[in-house]
Parts: C-alpha cells; structure tokens; sequence
C-alpha cells in the first residue's frame, strides 16, 4: 500500500525523516529570507486595512512555511492557482505587490497579469480553483510543455464537490498537478473536526488512486522537501500528488472578522510556539548558515519592502467608470454599448 | 417601540421560530459560535443548544441537499448561504429537488425549507460578495422567493416564510442589515405574497423590491422637489407576485419604472414590466421603464457605484415618461385606422 | 442541396471545426465512442482520435472547471452537458468563472468555450429530460447565448460559437435535431447577434427562438388563413440581441406576440416584452403579449402537450391583440389630459 | 488500518469469507425467490417499452443481488433512496409494481407513496439523493427512531461532487446512513477504468473517515451479509458504512441505448458465466435448499407477477391536466390560478 500517506505529518528540522531529503542551505536560507519578508508584507497589509487602504484583508501569518515552500517549489515556467488567502506565496513569486493587492483594495478583480505571470487570478469561489489547475496541467502536458501546476486550497475548501471533481479527473488523466492544502486549522470560524473525520486530508488522495503526502505545515524544510517529491512526481508524468501541510492561521480569518468567537487564546498560543519562522531561524542558526548580521539585514530589507509597499499603496488609483464595460465580452454587445453611453452622458451631466 | 436593524429582526424572527416550533433547525456555514459572517444567527446556538442551530462542513450542494433528508425526516431547516454567489454550487438540489420535491410526489413529500441569501450588493465587497441571484430563483417553479426592505417585514416574512409549507428563498439585502426601523417585535406586516404602497402619489409609480426600495423611496422625495407626486410599490414577494396591488396601483398613475439592482436582461424587473404593460396597456402614457445595473460583473468596490442604481438614473427615467403625453405618429395613425 | 437534419449538421461543425483549428477539443459525458446521447458527435473521436474527442468523468462541475484551465492552456474547448437539467450542477462554474474570467483579468484570460446543452422539451423525456434553462444564463453577464432553430443556422453559429473569444452556451433545441432542410455544408448564415425574419408580414409580429421558431411559423400560416398576415421573427442570439431588427420588426406592425417554450416567469420572453414596450411602444396598438409554458416544473410525457406553447394558444394571443383598436377609457382620458 | 476495505472483493458463494457470515438458507431462498421475480419483472418492463407501454426503461439485468441484497436488507421502517436502474430493487421492497413503473411511463414523476413506503423518489441527478438519504438518517435519528438510509448510487455517480459532500456530510454528522455502489462496469458508454483510478471504489471512505467494503455485487449470500454488516453498523450509532458492490449490466444503459457502441459481445458473455441467480441456485441446490419442483414453482411465480403486470399496465391510465398545477405549491398562487384557467378555458372550447 505504497500509496498510503505518511500517518503522521513528515517532519524535518525537529527530527530527519528516511524519506524525504533535507533541501540544501542555501535554499533553505532563500526560503527564510522569503518567510521574513512575506511576513513583513502580510503585517503591512493588515495595517494598511485598518487604515482603510485595503477593503478586506486575509493574513496567512503563521502559514510562511507553506506560502513560501509553495511559491519556491515550482519554476516560472509552472503555474500557481491561489486563493484569497495566498498573497504572500505571490510576492514570493516575484509579483509585484501592489498588483497582488489590487483584488483587495478594490480597484479590480484581479491586478496582476496572469499569462506572463503564470499565476491564475486569486480565487474565491471554494475549491473550484482547483479544476482549472487539473484542465491547465493537462492541457499544457497536450501541448508538449512539462508545466506543472499547483493548485492551493484551504482545509474548510476540501469538502466541496469541486474538489473531488479535480481529484478525479486529475487522477483519470494523470494530470500534472499538485494539490497543496493548507490546514490551517480553520474555516472561518469552523474547527477542522467539524470539517472531516478523516485519518488526515491527505488520506483523501486514496480514493481517486491520487498519491498523497501529509506534512508539518509549519516546518519550512519539510514542506519544501515533500512539495519538490510532488513537483517532481507530477512533472516526470507521475500524475497528480496531493499534500497536506498541518499549519494554523495566526490571525482572524480576515480583519472583518471576530476569532474570539471561536477559539481560545491558549491555542494560537501553543502554535506560537510552533512558529515557523522561529523554527527555522534556529535550524539555520544551529547549522551555521545564519547569525545575527544576517538575521538583521533581512529584517532590513522586508522592512524595506514593506515601505515601499506602503508608499506606493498611499496613492489613490483613479477608476475609470468606462472599465465596467470594457472586458466582459471581446467586444461590447449593442447592449452594453448603450448602457455605456448613458453612462457618458451622465458623467458629462456631472 | 424600539429602532431596531433588519439584522436584530431577522435574529428575533429565528430564535422566535426555533422558541415556538421544535422542528425549527437552523444550519449553514459558521452559523454556529460565529453567529454567521453577518451576525444574523448571533447567539442562536449559545440559547437553544447546537441541535438547534449548527455549523455544517463547507459545501453548500451539501447543506442543501441534507436539508432536503431534513425536511423528510419532519424537520422545517433554515439553511443559510454564506453569499448569493456561493449559493451557485447548491444550484442543482435547487432547482431540481428543492423546487420539484412537492410537484414529484403529488404532495405527498413537502420541503419546508428555507434559504437564506445575503443578497445584493453595495457594500464594498470584492468580487463574488455582491451578486443579485433573484431571476435565477423567481423564475424557477416551486420556489417562492421573498426579499424584504425593512425590519419589520423581516421580522414577519421570515417568519411567514418558516412556517411556509413550501420552500421559500428568503433574500436578505446586505446592505440594509444595519438600516433601522422603529419597530416593536414580535411583528405582523403583510402576508407573504403581498405588495405593498409604501409612499402613495398620482403621477408615476415606482416598483421595486429589497434593496430598490429606499432608493424609491429616496428618489420619490426627489421627484416631489421637481413637482411629480411618485408612487413606490414594495413587491416583497417576488413569487408569489401581487398582480393586483402592482396593477392597480399603475393604472392609477399611468407611468411606470422598475427599479432593480440586478444586471437588466431578463431579471426580474423585466417580468415586472412585462406583466404591467400586458395588464395596463391602455392606462399607460409611456412605456414601462427599468432602472438597473448594467449587463456586467459585479464590478469592484471602487467602481461599485458607477453600476447601481441611484437616485439619479431613476429621475432621469421618470423624467422619460413622455409628460408631455405625446404618443408618436405611428399611434395615432394605428388610432386613426381603427375610428 | 441534401437534406441535412440539425443533427448531422451540428456534427459536421464540429468535424469542421476540429479540422481546421488544432486546438479544438471536444469533450464531456459519451461523446467519445458512442457518439453523444443524441449522436451529435457520432463518430467524431474515430475520425480525430481520443485527444481531439473525449470522455470525461461524470462530473458537470469538473467539465467545466478542467475546460475553464484547458482555454487557459490555448485550447478552444466545446463541452457537451448531456441534458439542460444536468448543467447545474456546473452553474457555479459556469456563472463565476467562465461568464467573468475575462472581466475579472482585464480580458488578458479570454475563456473561448462553448457548452452544448441539449435544450428544452417535447421529446416525452422524462423528469429533468426537458427543461429549458437559457433564462439562468442569458440572465448571466459574460456569456453569450445562442439558440438555433434550423439545420443551416445550426451549422453555422456553431462554427461561429466555436470561433468567438467569449463563452457561448449553445442551446440545441432536442425536438429539433431531427428536423431536416435542404442545405449544402459548409454552410454561413447570419453573423452571432443577428436576429432574421424568417417570414415576412404587416399584420402581427411574432418572435421566438430555437423550438419556438417552427412554433411561430406554423401559428403564422394558421393565422393567415383567418385573414392575419404574420411576421414572424427567430431571435438566434439571445445575448447579444439584436435590438435594431426587432424593434423595426415590431414598429411595422404595430403588434407582437413573444413566444417561448420555457416557465414565463422571469423568463427571455418577459426581457423581449419589456424592450420591444420600451422601444416601440407608441408603435404599439396592443400590449406585447406572451405565449410561454406554464409557471411549474416540466411535466410528465403524458401532459407535456399540455404544457407546452401550440398553435391554438399561439392564435389566442393574436386575437387578444385589440384588433378594433379601442384603447381603454383610461388612456384617452390621459391623452385628452395633456392636449 | 482497520478502516481499510478488503482489498479484493468478499465473496461467499465461491468460497467462504473469515469475516463475514453466511446468511441463513431460508433467507437465501426468499433471496433467491425474489431475484427470479425481479429478473422476470425487469424483462417484462422491457417488453412494454418495445411496445411503447413505458417511455423509457433502463433494465437492472444482472445486477439482481444487488437490487434484492439492498431490498431485504433493511426493514419496512428504514429508507431506501433509489435511482432509476433500481425498480427491481423497489419490487423487491414490495411496492406495487405498476406505481414503481409510473415514471417510466410518463403518467407522473413519482408513482407510488414515498412517506408510507419510506422510498424516496427514484432519483435521476446523479449522486444527489445521497444527500438527501444523509439528511434523512440524521434528521431521524435526531427524532429518535432508529432508522437506517439506504443510498444506492451507480459508479459513474461516484464522481459527482454531491457524493462526496454525502459521505463528508455523513462522516462528520455519524449518522446511519448504508452507500450502496453498485459499481456495473459502465455509466453509460463510460467504462470504470475512464470514471476512476482509484484501487477501488469502496477505497472512497477511507478520505471521509468511512468504513467501507467491497464485495463481489454478483454473489447473492455476500451482498447480503456485506449489507448487514454495513447496516448493523449504522444503526447501532457506528455511523456511515460504504458499499461498492463488483456487478455488470448485462444490458444497454436503457433501451435507447445501443451497448454494442462500446463494449464488446466477449465481455458480456464473461460476465453471463457469474450470473447472480444461476450461482445462487447452485448454492441452494448444492445445499439441499432447493430443488426442480421449487425452481419450477418460484418460476411460476415468477411469471403469475410478470403477467399481472403486464395485463395491470394494458389499461392507459387517463392523465389530467389539470395536475399540472396541483401540486406546484402547497395552494396555486394567483398566477397559477391564472394559467389553470386558461387551461381550463381551452379544454372547454374543445
Ligand atoms: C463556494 C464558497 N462558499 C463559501 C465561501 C465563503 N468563505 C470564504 S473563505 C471561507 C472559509 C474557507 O476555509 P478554508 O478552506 O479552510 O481556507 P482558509 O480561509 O482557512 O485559508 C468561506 C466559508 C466561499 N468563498 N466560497
Ligand atoms: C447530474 C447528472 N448528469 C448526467 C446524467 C445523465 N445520466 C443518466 S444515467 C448516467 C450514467 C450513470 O452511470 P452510473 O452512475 O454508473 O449508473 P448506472 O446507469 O450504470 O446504473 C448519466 C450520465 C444525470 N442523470 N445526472
Ligand atoms: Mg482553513
Ligand atoms: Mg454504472
């Protein structure tokens, strides 16, 4: 039954694991620069929604291990579907920032480019993200490309019918794709034991003939080293890989909401004990490959970033009214091009 | 007579409901210690236990179908969607159970359900948080679909609604969850599948429903300060539809706009128009004119309110009803050939 | 000139297609070996192979979404859903990805997709065999939505379809696939948006779409025969529509009467009524009339004929048309008001 | 892993299986019984669709231990929750044979009493009354009865997204709720191999935390003993059990389908060799159960059934329209109100 999941999360920086090998320092440090700076942006960003900059704001605090490990795992060549909760994975794609938080200031739907970028847009609509991600895969293996597409989704978003529809049919045409959820304990309010009795979520993967994997989600390393396994699976014709990584949502499930309600302050604080940055902080410092110059200039330069996220997001974007009909067919229809007309004529009114 | 919000009212319709009938169970996603992303279950489950109030797993097909086995076993559930648009993937157990259970088995197999849909837009939420689903609803046989304007019509359709032997979409405007209403509950208003005037005037009615309403009313104030006395009919119930109250109340004006926030084509305020120049021709000086967001997206929330309705593009529409009453040449001349 | 029935016509479109544009896939339930259950791909995948024509698992949502990423990829995907009834579980799909990925990413991600549905009654199915669903997507900003009504036109706004940027939900209206006309393919009829007149007459428009049409046609050479001279209108594309031969349609005649197989409620019927009132309303001698089926759940074989639209109710409503020309007292007295 | 199904599947007739005991001989010959009518009844309702008597009928032929194995494994206060290919099934249970074909007819959607016979509806959307047999089962054990659901389900309607969110739904909530799959090699023209990959179907619970089996759906005695296990399980507060039952469908999808599309006269044949009945009656003859006279008299039966349906189903039953508006609502709202008479004003015109 080689294609049973690990029965408990493979873990790394704790305690090596025979299966799965430690990825190089270097990588690992890259992984920790990312880690600080994504945290840095994913604080800006919630400062920036208090100030009203932002309309809502999702934080993946605590999550670094699994947004950073899910960003550096592919190449540009691959393609990302993320969620609303996936900026950072993004801003450690290389996006650019402030277009990553264009769906959440609410200038438009989505603010980066999608085809260059590789990057589908941020999804909302649970698990349905995950379908396209297994129609990409295997329309780029038709096309004679070696994308591999990884798919994020949130523990809560596992229970929807797409789901199991993408698994399905990731499985049945040996799809290039990784599923990556993220278990961050949480569905809004929800507790993963109101979500699913399952052994794990990778054990999900059993009954599509999918090979899963589960991880500790707050382990940098691990998560790395189980997502290049599944990357590598996928692109060499494997077929699908499905991971979980055990993490936890830090922060409310956006600003808008009310985590109190919910859960104890004793549980965030046991996973604060459990920080992924800390942890592998303290590995890469066990191991010599970081001291404090490092760990400073590092903070120096998320800081950095964060400022310059922070100016730039300062400046108004102006909206352009005639932007509602611009995009939703290739050309306006005779309909819309009346209601833009009287859409001009109103402004001109003004 | 305390002022009271559409959210307190819904709040008190269910606890109500649940207090009074022990097959009353109310469930959906985060309805539980949350309370619901809105707020409107607040506390529900802390005063009647989690049998009666409960969070389900997050799959909407799922929460609606297992309503449905609900209702068989005897129970009348209150399931709530999270948002109108992911209520889409409980389309199917909609449209093909939810609906046609009664009609399937000639009455045998009733489905006292209710769907609670945070409904509508204006509230500055990112794409997906904002659609108007009600055509999809109202033009699906076997549902009853309801949107109310105030606090006290929530308090009273919900209520209608549960008690409903039918399955009833029940639409909650979002952004009149915190606009209040001095109003002491319990409360009566109309029965379900009435409309009713909320302003009366002589010389152009306004139709419209749930979050349409204040805008009617606010541009009926307007219209006043240029001289038109403006009627504005609540619908209410979309399904049933109160012919009689809309007709007659056009018929005395003789001018008629429909005011949806819903993208136009084929929604709702369609139907409504339909209906009114079929049953009012000749008491019509003008045609029946819509106002409505425009056949797009949603759009994001900075531009949101260059596609909604507003009091502007109402005016403007009755300021299109032809007041000079002069039907063009091709009437006449039809006119003419009849005499 | 062989007679070719809209079957073998949608199949040779999509041979058509497939061969002139690699990156067309076909793909759904049945459509590979056995050819669809309407036989509309019949042979197709022997012809093109399995990657050019395939099968997928049961799953409507998971056709859509696994198309949704193929367009991503650089295919133009063409889906079949097997019956109107089970596209819904595909509707979220359909109505928050595919209708508004374009939108959504400034049109850098056009979704050049084409669903088939197999499209409304009158085949004696049974239950969720029939219904007809164009209203929920014409109602859906972001796609187009095409009927036809012959083999010719079949032919070619599948081709077009196939070749649009934008989605297109492609309605085959079932009671028609047989039908048969003389045409030669490849065959080019009128462009996507254009509606067509496909009989002239002064007396009364008539307009309809897909099953309608044949409806229409037949209702118009009954009516001649009492003496009325019936145009009659095949709408084509529900979205865009086509305003501009519709309005001019109507202002000749002064009358109309919508046809429409579906539920009325809310329905496309409702959407022409209200904008050809809008538009040609003091063209009009009469109000814009409907014939559509009943406001229940599609009906058992045994009552279908029932329910559906047919010529006799197809006449009534001519009749209705106020024929003498006496506009109510009402209407007069508002004319007379404003002289 | 005792929650892992058997990894091939249990059977009983061939040889016995450690785990599962053998049903009483007096219950495998009111199984026996029972298949012989259901077989004879489903070629009769075949007949009447040649003769244009039914509007379609999609014949369970075959699939006899499966239909009966779920009929007589629950009781009169337990629910069945059937799809069209289970009117045997229905037979079975003891409804009326002629309400059982009312759908196929075309007279209504549903033809018989589905509170009194606690029979849902048979249900055409695929994997949807899964849900609602989910419902059910909570709902009544929340009223106290302990009644168990009973969901039969086809293999291609496994990769609905509706199942999954049933066996979640049923998982999560425990409640007492059998899936029966019975997995006929097809959905249609699609064969399994193209509908899943997974090392079985039964391998589905495992990603729900569902006990599960996999039996050999063509041998009477195992099915039964499979079904009491799963049943048993569900009622005594177990929670959901689910069943993919190994059977073949001997015939086309329905009439109007022509299998010779897709599937070769070999592969029915092959299957022809493991007929449910034919085994089962070697098992009662070879056990001294049951004899030539006793073949001969349940066959009598068998043919007294078929014949009082077929005279029962001569007679048109008259269809009203007025039905039409009925039983839309509760009461017709004004607009149906409207639209009946119309109706009415037509008919009397004629
Ligand atoms: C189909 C659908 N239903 C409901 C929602 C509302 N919603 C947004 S996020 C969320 C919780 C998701 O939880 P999870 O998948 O665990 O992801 P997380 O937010 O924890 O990252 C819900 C219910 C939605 N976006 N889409
Ligand atoms: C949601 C939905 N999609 C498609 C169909 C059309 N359809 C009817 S039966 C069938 C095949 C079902 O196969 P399976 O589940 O294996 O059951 P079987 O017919 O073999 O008993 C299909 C595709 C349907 N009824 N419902
Ligand atoms: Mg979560
Ligand atoms: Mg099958």
């Amino acid at each position: 039954m080689e294609w049973l999941p690990s029965s408990s999360p493979v873990g790394m920086l704790d305690q090596p694991d025979p299966n799965y090998p430690v990825p190089e320092p270097s990588r690992l440090l890259a992984t920790y620069r990312a880690m600080v700076v994504g945290r840095r942006f994913d604080a800006q960003a919630t400062t920036l929604t208090k100030q009203g900059r932002l309309a809502v704001y999702p934080s993946s605090r605590g999550q670094e291990a699994c947004q950073v490990g899910a960003a550096l795992s592919i190449g540009a060549q691959d393609w990302l579907f993320p969620t609303y909760r996936d900026s950072v994975s993004l801003v450690t794609r290389g996006l650019d920032p402030v277009e990553v938080l264009t769906l959440l200031r609410g200038d438009w739907h989505c603010g980066y480019d999608v085809p260059s970028t590789r990057t589908a847009p941020q999804c909302t609509p649970l698990a349905t993200q995950t379908l396209h991600a297994v129609g990409l895969a295997h329309g780029e293996a038709r096309k004679g490309r070696d994308t591999v597409a990884l798919a994020l989704i949130g523990d809560g978003a596992t229970s929807e019918g797409d789901f199991h529809e993408a698994l399905n049919f990731a499985a049945v045409f040996k799809a290039p794709v990784v599923f990556l959820v993220q278990n961050n304990g949480y569905a809004i309010s929800v507790p993963l034991a109101k979500q699913s009795v399952a052994p794990s979520l990778a054990h999900k993967g059993i009954g599509y003939g999918v090979r899963s994997e589960q991880v500790d989600g707050n382990d940098a390393a691990a998560v790395l080293s189980v997502l290049d396994t599944a990357v590598a699976h996928a692109r060499s014709g494997g077929g699908p890989f499905l991971v979980e990584a055990h993490t936890y949502r830090m922060e409310a499930h956006t600003n808008a909401d009310d985590a109190g309600r919910y859960r104890d302050a004793a549980e965030v604080e046991q996973w604060q004990q459990r920080d992924p940055i800390d942890r592998l902080e303290r590995h890469l410092r066990e191991g010599g490959h970081l001291d404090d110059a490092a760990v400073e200039r590092i903070a120096a330069e998320a800081e950095e970033f964060a400022a310059q996220v922070r100016s730039r997001m300062q400046v108004e974007p102006t909206a352009d009214p005639e932007d509602l009909f611009r995009h939703v067919y290739a050309e306006p229809t005779p309909q819309l091009q009346e209601q833009l007309a009287q859409l001009r004529a109103e402004q001109e009114a003004q | 007579m305390a002022p009271t919000s559409m959210a307190q009212a819904l709040n008190a319709a269910l606890r109500d409901a649940i207090a009074e009938d022990d097959d009353v169970v109310v469930f959906g996603e985060d309805v539980g210690k949350l309370g619901g992303v809105f707020r409107i279950t607040d506390g529900v489950q802390d005063a009647f236990g989690e049998d009666r109030c409960f969070d389900t797993p997050l799959a909407e097909s799922g929460i609606v179908g297992f309503a449905v086995g609900m209702a068989m076993a005897g129970f009348r559930p209150v399931v709530e969607m999270q948002f109108d648009a992911f209520a889409f993937p409980a389309f199917e157990q909609v449209v093909s159970h939810v609906a046609k259970m009664r009609n399937r088995t000639r009455g045998a197999v009733a489905l006292p359900i209710v769907i609670r849909v945070p409904f509508a837009g204006g509230i500055g939420g990112v794409e997906h948080h904002c659609d108007s689903s009600e055509a999809y609803y109202a033009h699906t046989p076997g549902l009853k679909v309801v949107a109310p304007a105030t606090p006290a019509d929530a308090y009273s359709l919900l209520r209608e609604a549960i008690a409903d032997p039918d399955p009833v979409v029940f639409l909650e405007p979002k952004k009149l969850y915190w606009s209040k209403e001095d109003v002491e509950l319990p409360v009566e208003t109309e029965p379900l599948g009435r409309a009713v005037i909320r302003r009366p005037g002589r010389d152009a009615t306004l139709i419209a429903y749930g979050p349409g309403v204040p805008l009617a009313m606010e541009s009926a104030e307007a219209a006043a300060e240029e001289g038109w006395d403006v009627q504005v009919v609540d619908v209410r119930s979309l399904v049933p539809f109160d012919d009689e109250t809309v007709a007659a109340a056009v018929r005395e004006t003789g001018r008629c706009v429909v005011v949806q926030e819903a993208q136009g084509f084929a929604g709702v305020a369609a139907e409504i128009a339909a209906r009114v120049q079929e049953r009012c021709f000749h008491s019509l000086a003008a045609p029946v004119l819509r106002v409505s967001g425009f056949d797009i997206p949603y759009p994001p929330p900075k531009l949101e309110h260059s596609h909604l309705p507003n009091v502007d593009r109402v005016l403007d529409a009755l300021a299109r009803l032809q007041w000079d009453d002069q039907p063009d040449a091709k009437w006449l001349e039809l006119q003419e050939g009849a005499a």
